[in-house]
């Protein structure tokens, strides 16, 4: 499926909730679909950190598509992280790159994303597309 | 007793929404939020009597001068000081602290000297002395605390030797909650002829303090957690202290003489006021002292034991939560985890339902390594605070901590 | 064209009565009246956003956070400075020139290193260099002036050695007026890889800055002065300084992790902001700033240049009237003296006539034993003030002076 | 004459001013009148230093009479203690101790001895005060 196919169909999810406890109860069931990150990838050089709380972040390059695993030790940072990789991962550099994550603003979840809630995922968002910018210059050259 | 609903009404932002919601506002121990009479005395004096003080000849900064030492006696009556000249305004507890790591260590700390904290504090009680502690080669000593969060007096007074030059602890714990037994640590220490600085953040706001009876030679105060402005704090000192003292800051007001070889430091307190002062803030800050007082500080304090006990039951009975900070003699804070979930997580969807609690590790993070924990969540009471509010909260939280389970 | 007139409507306490008279506010030197709209967001913060910053998770502190950090935005670009990581919040100019004082100090100085400052310096621009050079063993050297007020650049180049660490100077004396050559001084300092730090005072407020024109290492505002609130100040810091510095005090925030052992400290700007900071403060000194761009820094300097011509032109006449400093590149303020008066004597009985000028030494005592005087009278403009007060001024010390005679 | 006549006096020359230029012409003019502190005595131990100005003052003791000298490098201040010193020198510790000073306040220069103004006035009268106290307590002995 193309990223925004699947930013659609987690509008669409999400459209059913009409109140927050709703919502925040599916985040939690989707952190436990987060594909984790291997634990001897969990180092250092691996993690966002924010002020509250972190998030571990490995990406792969496999046939052309980026495969990200993660971690968080929040569980609805998780959640939003699993959200991100379904959108994301096992897509192409090239539309990693110039994927517009309009989803997270429809679903409500924009303000998790601002510079001062620091839980890591702005910087998490900025990482993965770093990480597509990478590998698309190394196939390119 | 207090009649809450009236009170509330003098703090304007508690008719806040959030996301839809009303404001429950439970972190005081973060920041208290503004009496109106606060609010209006910043606005009269930049609307009537604003002008830089330094004593100058001019009308404006006469009654200027004068509100700024009248503030001064304000707070010197507040804590029952001694002298309104071991009044010193900053621009903040932390600032008052480094000030007395400053002044204090360089005019009395030599290497191999020993300082003690205990393992309770906060940042601004733990770095100052650790950066103190690096120039002079002095050495910082902790009190431990046990699982209860009780500090650990036979130690304490193990801890203190021929070497020790300050003892720094605070008068509650902003994350424990536990009121430390300050009177029992000042005798002890002053039978050895050492000094003692109160981290007194969470302190005035919620009971009636004496500086000359709890006989501390230092304590500090946040502003704005005592319902005054931002940027401002208060350090006592004894004038035996603070007259030895080589000054902190230099600049106008704090000189008597300054030629470019040689300079004359004032005398107390202007010594330790270098630069135009925050005359509105401590203006401010005095306003919301009296306004403390004229609510009555007892009722204040009673009010809040009520509602952390209330608090504290409800939340007991959740088996998926922990508290943190279970000390017989406990004040102002209650933090606690709930099982599977990061404190964030928790915080994060308590606000969606308009509960401001902080979380994280409240500037104290040797506490969160002693439990191994990465955060609390901390529920902090001020006087406007309600039962309904504690019962709502505490109903919210089972709902929350039910998704993680 | 400013319209003055509906300008003065944005500054309340201008409609003040001082003995029955009109206020005519000649002090602005010393502090600025404020206009309504940073009286307003001072109260617009407490009623509707207050909460502590560090980053909390709940609404109202995410929007404290994002208010304050909004507010570091605007004061980089008012200054035009590179990142707003160079921007570091504090209590007052005084304080930003301890800041570095101290940190830069105890990086950078050791024992005969040199600093130079100039004749002409606020005791803020002095004292702290004094602590400094006393608790390091370095050396204070200072660029002279001359009877005009206007400093000696050949005795300038002359002082800078290898040993020269640091130079540091007033971008406008606030007793003479001197607009210094800062572009020449820095130039000349970087020659020499010696860092600049302007104490910038009396800058903001008369004129735009630019600090990556005037390539200044550091630079320093004084929130009050500049149409803010009390109890706020700016730094600017090139990364590279600031980067390289200890911190100054230690507390919450400008720590990364705190162990009771080891403290890592933070990153810029944080790392030099420790403790709760006034975050009240920096909206209300953003909005300040706002303002005078609004009226635009280029117009208010006109204004007030031609405020200063008038007063010369008139007080000159006068012969019982001495002017202290008279270079041709003058700004903001005129001191000056009546014969057979004390400048204190002068001073009370314009109060009277609501005239507020400051007598004294203005906190430059050196300026003074200079000139052999026990202080002066000073005239110093703000945006607000009409060529109508300068008119009536300076009749006023026409008749004050005869009485003298 | 005794204090307070001397007082009510000085509040009747001041009665004629119903302008502050004129008092202040009146007091600038006073302040030639004052009888000068000797110039050796002109000492550290002597002064009362304000943050504007400084007063010098000296007390003699004669014949039951307390003389004081004082002078001032501020005029006005100079005129003020001119006025004080007219209506408290020459008396007797004993009245000088119990002199209320309410001309002060009639003749409108009361914030010239406010705490804040600091020059040197409310610490002079304090000064002349003590003088009184210290050769009241010698005569008693
Ligand atoms: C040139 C100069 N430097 C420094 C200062 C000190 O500023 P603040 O007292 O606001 O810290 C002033 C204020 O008078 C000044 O005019
Ligand atoms: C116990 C304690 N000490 C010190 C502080 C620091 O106070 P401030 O940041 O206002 O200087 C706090 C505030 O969180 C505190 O709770």
């Amino acid at each position: 499926m193309e990223i925004n196919e699947i930013q659609d169909q987690i509008i669409e999810d999400f459209s059913v909730f009409d109140d927050w406890m709703d919502k925040y109860q599916y985040i939690i069931d989707l952190s436990k679909e987060l594909k984790i990150i291997k634990s001897e990838e969990k180092v250092e050089q691996n993690v966002i950190k924010g002020c509250q709380s972190q998030v571990w972040l490995s990406a792969e390059y496999t046939n052309g598509k980026i495969i990200y695993t993660a971690d968080s030790d929040a569980i609805i940072t998780k959640g939003i992280i699993s959200l991100l990789i379904k959108v994301l991962s096992n897509q192409s550099p090239e539309s990693i790159k110039n994927a517009d994550l309009y989803f997270i603003e429809a679903i409500g979840l924009k303000e998790n994303l601002s510079p001062t809630r620091s839980n890591g995922l702005l910087a998490m968002i900025k990482q993965m597309k770093l990480y597509a910018i990478a590998f698309d210059h190394k196939e390119n050259r | 007793m207090l009649d809450i609903q009236k009170l509330r009404l003098d703090f304007p932002i508690l008719q806040t929404k959030i996301h839809g919601k009303d404001l429950v506002y439970f972190d005081s121990a973060a920041t208290t939020q503004k009496p109106q009479v606060v609010i209006d005395s910043i606005v009269d004096y930049y609307t009537k009597y604003n002008s830089n003080i330094h004593r100058g000849i001019h009308s404006l900064s006469q009654l200027s001068t004068q509100l700024y030492e009248d503030a001064r006696e304000t707070v010197k009556q507040f804590i029952n000081a001694e002298h309104n000249y071991e009044i010193v305004f900053t621009k903040g507890l932390t600032e008052a602290i480094n000030l007395v790591a400053f002044s204090f260590g360089e005019t009395f700390i030599k290497p191999n000297d020993e300082i003690i904290i205990s393992a309770m504090e906060h940042h601004a009680n733990i770095v100052p002395w650790q950066m103190l502690c690096e120039r002079k080669q002095a050495i910082l000593k902790i009190i431990p605390f046990d699982n209860d969060g009780v500090l650990d007096l036979d130690i304490y007074k193990n801890l203190i030797t021929e070497k020790t030059k300050l003892v720094s602890v605070s008068y509650i714990s902003n994350v424990l909650g536990t009121k430390n037994p300050i009177p029992e640590i000042i005798k002890f220490a002053h039978l050895h002829n050492v000094p003692v600085l109160i981290d007194g953040a969470q302190s005035v706001q919620h009971e009636k303090i004496d500086v000359q009876k709890l006989d501390c030679d230092f304590f500090t105060i946040a502003g704005h957690k005592a319902y005054g402005p931002n940027g401002t704090g208060v350090l006592y000192g004894k004038e035996k202290w603070l007259d030895k003292m080589v000054p902190y800051q230099g600049g106008g007001d704090m000189i008597k003489t300054v030629t470019l070889q040689k300079t004359e430091y004032n005398t107390l307190p202007f010594k330790f006021e270098a630069g135009t002062t925050d005359y509105v803030g401590a203006h401010a800050l005095a306003t919301a002292f009296k306004y403390i007082e004229s609510i009555g500080a007892e009722l204040i304090g009673n009010h809040e034991k009520q509602l952390l006990s209330l608090a504290t039951e409800k939340l007991s009975k959740n088996e998926a939560v922990t508290i943190y900070g279970n000390a017989p003699q406990k004040s102002c804070v209650l933090s606690f985890l709930v099982k599977g979930a990061h404190p964030a997580d928790v915080g994060m969807i308590l606000d969606k339902q308009g509960f401001a609690l902080r979380t994280g590790t409240h500037c104290a993070e040797p506490i969160m390594q002693y439990y191994n924990i990465p955060g609390t969540i901390r529920m902090s009471f001020g006087m406007y605070n309600t039962t309904d509010e504690v019962l709502a909260c505490c109903e919210m939280i089972d709902r929350i901590s039910k998704m993680f389970q």
